[in-house]
């Protein structure tokens, strides 16, 4: 283990994340008031879309920019097929639920890009301000595929059938997290680093306690469902961690074929490695309330997410160095 | 003394995401109001869940009054989309003074 | 076997300024008890609401377990201001233990 | 028309730190499910109490929906512990539509 | 549009704002969970508060403060006539519901003048710190006022008759709002600058962040209030702009006759033309439950929360500039 | 009074505190928001926890610590005999209600401590960063020796036998509090002082902002038991009293004994002083839910948190000045 993730280990932004891990799996009652859980949620948001879009305002875009939003969105239109072919081949699960679990891998995970970035600034390669749009823009072309590879599934449902295909697509489109992200994303742009220099002390220098609370709260509902899991089996779990180790890989790939500096390329693989555990599964049980939360949640909250926090991000970071050295 | 008529109380137990199409199939029954409650967590056929409100996956209750007919109806609505929608419904008649609002 | 007694169980929606009005209600029935549960959103005759707990005007369950004669002088009591006061009352039968208790 | 069957609804207002001892008992009593639902506040013969949720010594209500038997075997397990542990136990019937579930 | 009006369109404060009421109207289901919400609307008083009465522990109290209080209270009594003559007269109210509303418009609303004072700072003329005492004084006045307008309605009711007058005075003076923004006036007094540094990092640095969340949810809040509204006319939308435009012009010429500076005018002009959304709907459902929230609530909160954010702050300002250089 | 305790007076922390019993006493309706308030507990066990940690982390660990800890340890399993005997003798309480009273009282009031460590802080002898493994490990000894003094009350219930022993123990040493209290600690511990810098800004600079808003709550919900307490009597109000006077004069003899320096005495004899209100209550509702809590909560929150609070902490410092000095 070089310094580098050994830095990663005492950084008490994973060290949280671990405690929760370890109180639920001691059977602690310990737990954050949902709503808090909620705010933090809304705050890192906000917080992460204004410091995106402030970065933009004084970066300017440019090519690269453009590429890097079209590589995302491509990405996580795409990427759902791969994990829907692993899902219904090697993971034996029926069509629906495939669809449904696709979605998530396609989207990503805000958090998990959040700690990447904490990562990757400590370890002197920070993402571009621009990342935050990629991510914004990554969150729902995924949810389009995932359905259109459940269709057949839900065709045969009458029930469902009495859903309108508006409500969807507007959930889709104007889905909180994205709404959200991409306001924050304006206001930033919009209001400028002076603009931003009010609000700093707030949304910034707040920034990495939030995440710990947040993160002690995710590993706490991380472990605890893991250890509720019925519908999950073994093969789940495999591919829960061989699909982030792929997609990451990909999009790293990726990142340094559409030539990003280091720090943006490794948080393109990140964004392509994290499967959604928040925007994607509100978006499943209006969409697909057949599909069992108790697979895709499980698959993405309580085995990738925990993965990625403590193992890929180092991963991908150490593959982004390497292609840009090589 | 006061008089009391009978009306049925529905209660049905959705998704937070599904509340939306709950509420319109009452509306659509025609029955004058709905009210919804908070839920934190519970254990089914499909496993143990609790605070999932940051993944938007919790629950929350719409229990709704109404007369007979109109409460059979919504029931006949909602009925083909109980299982696959998880929803859990339960009724029973129940006394209430101002008759004519529901 | 255990036995179990009829009791009434009133449930009142009530606006949380009005909360104590309802209590008092309960207490001058000689009623031994209430619990108080969260309400999250609604709709009635005058419209939808919701997220109104900053503004203080969102709404709570008061619910009490009584024996028929002390329920119904709590509706009694009630029936005068529920109108006017927005309150919406039910009550039903219910089965209980400790029969002596309510 | 639908059907519907009868089923007993049993709600348990429990301390948050017995609630644990409640759904087990649930579990034994071999019943499908239970939701757990948040409670504000109460009074009863001790006293009134309300934002105990720091201290931990908050209540919630657990209910079930059980076939009567299943229903009265749960409430003979937790009737000698209802006066010793603050338990308030209530039950009625109620319709259901899927009833295999329950 | 100048300069500073320009800028005030580039503060994330009323950027979040905007973004609140888009998303509402998206119909998007962005929401800031009750609680929280809730939560930071003590902070802000608290914070406001305190902020106050430290000014006033360094500046003492002087004639000018006695004055302001007076104009304040007076006002608070006064401008609730004014509004339920045109509520009845133009807007066609009855008189239960014309005094539910005009209490509102007597009142004040604490996130408006938070807003307006850091709008004011920007523009280089700062309130004096003993504003905050002024409007904690001016919440109450206007509620017995709107009650002894509505009281002919109130005595035909029998069931309201059970209502006990001391518990309605109760509510009245010792309310919420007034009594943590009164406490926490007299803390800042008693603790001075001194005391205040150690709590300054919480209270002073986090304060605008908190002030932009809090208004994406009231953005939410009033917004959506607005799309539902039924009861709502198109005259009482003319009223509830009009009012804030009357108010505001009568507020500020007071202050600049009782002498105040600049910034102080502004602040009161602004505490007269806005209209209570916290601690008056409280009061109206208890004392005056057979009016309408559909009324109160969509004026108050919808049409003139918004428009003085928006437009009105800026013309007071504006207003309070040529009266004294005039 | 002198200058020390005037200070104590003036400052923010115990203002509000006072401001909030204030609003109770006077009906107000005032309330913080439950899941906020449960948040901001966390807040600080966590923000303590840390900043214990990385004081050790710094001061490494020796002969002192190790005998703080054994007091701290010991004082906690055998306080709770003396409490018993008062109880039971003067107190006229029943075995059962007296254990649960007695396990209160050996255990510790986190925010007693946090405020004393404050009030020290200012008064230039700060406590060691180990008394907050210390406090941690003083949470649950007195819990067991409370349910011993309690046992045969318990053996008479049927019902309760049902309850598994395991259960119970597990509660004890994963409760919320201790878990997170200890956990953060060790994160402390491991990050050090350059882990700590990141995260300084959110558990550091908001600290006694929060403790205010905390303690704010607590003066409300304690002053509302208090009015609202059916079953206490004055001899055990009077106990509520003198218990922590005992208890916190042996607490800082031992710690003058065992050779602390002036801030760590006082700081155990604060934790001797304190009963808990947040870890204890909660056990005691598992374990021995006949136990009265408008007893130990009305007792150990309502009467001897506020004594401390606002006397006793100010007592036992002058105490272990004296001893010191003398
Ligand atoms: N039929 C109904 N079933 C359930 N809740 C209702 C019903 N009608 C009204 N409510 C509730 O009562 C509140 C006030 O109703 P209203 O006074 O008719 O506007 C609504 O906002 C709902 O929460
Ligand atoms: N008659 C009743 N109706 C409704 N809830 C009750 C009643 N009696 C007691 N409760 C609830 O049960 C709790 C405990 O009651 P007790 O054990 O009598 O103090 C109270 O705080 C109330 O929340
Ligand atoms: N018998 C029951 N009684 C009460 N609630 C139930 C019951 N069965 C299921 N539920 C609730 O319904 C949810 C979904 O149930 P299921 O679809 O069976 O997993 C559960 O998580 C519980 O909250
Ligand atoms: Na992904
Ligand atoms: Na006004
Ligand atoms: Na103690």
């Amino acid at each position: 283990m070089d310094a580098a993730t050994l830095q990663t280990f005492t950084s008490p932004v994973i060290l949280f994340f671990v405690l929760g891990m370890l109180a639920a799996f001691a059977r602690s009652e310990l737990a954050v008031p949902e709503a808090l859980a909620k705010g933090m949620s809304l705050y890192l948001m906000a917080a992460i879309g204004l410091k995106g879009g402030v970065a933009v305002s004084k970066s300017g875009v440019d090519t690269t920019v453009a590429l890097a939003l079209l590589a995302g969105i491509g990405a996580s239109f795409l990427m759902p097929l791969i994990a829907f072919a692993v899902l219904r081949g090697f993971g034996k699960l029926d069509q629906l639920n495939a669809g449904a679990v696709a979605a998530h891998y396609g989207s990503v995970s805000v958090v998990t890009f959040v700690t990447a970035v904490e990562i990757y600034e400590i370890r002197g390669t920070p993402p571009g301000g621009f990342m935050v749009a990629v991510m914004a823009a990554m969150e729902t072309p995924a949810i389009l595929t995932g359905l259109l590879l459940a269709r057949r599934a839900i065709a045969k449902d009458e029930g469902a059938a009495k859903r309108p295909a508006g409500e969807l697509l507007h959930e889709v489109f104007f889905n909180a997290s994205v709404v959200l992200l991409l306001g924050a994303f304006a206001i930033g742009v919009i209001g400028g680093a002076s603009g931003f220099a009010d609000v700093a002390p707030f949304f910034e220098a707040g920034f990495k306690g939030v995440l710990c609370l947040f993160l002690l709260d995710m590993g706490l509902i991380a472990a605890r469902r893991l250890m509720d899991a019925r519908a999950m089996t073994l093969r789940l779990a495999v591919i829960a961690i061989a699909l982030p180790l792929l997609n990451g890989a990909l999009g790293t790939l990726l990142g340094t074929g559409i030539g990003l500096d280091i720090g943006s390329t490794a948080a393109l693989g990140v964004l392509c490695a994290s499967a959604s555990y928040i925007a994607v599964p509100a978006a499943m049980r209006l969409a697909l309330p057949q599909a069992d939360p108790g697979i895709y949640l499980t698959m993405s909250l309580s085995v990738t997410f925990p993965f990625n926090i403590l193992i890929n991000i180092g991963l991908i970071g150490a593959l982004a160095n390497n292609l840009a050295s090589g | 003394m006061i008089e009391t008529v009978i009306r049925k109380r529905i209660e049905i137990l959705a998704d937070t995401a599904l509340v939306r199409r709950v509420t319109s199939a009452i509306d659509r029954a025609g029955i004058t109001g709905w009210t919804v409650t908070p839920v934190q967590s519970g254990k089914g056929r499909e496993g143990h869940w609790r605070e999932e409100r940051v993944m938007g996956t919790d629950k929350v209750f719409v229990l709704t009054i109404a007369p007979q007919e109109k409460a059979m109806a919504l029931a006949e609505d909602l009925a083909p989309i109980l299982s696959s929608h998880g929803l859990l419904l339960t009724m029973w008649d129940i006394e209430v003074i101002r008759g004519e609002r529901f």
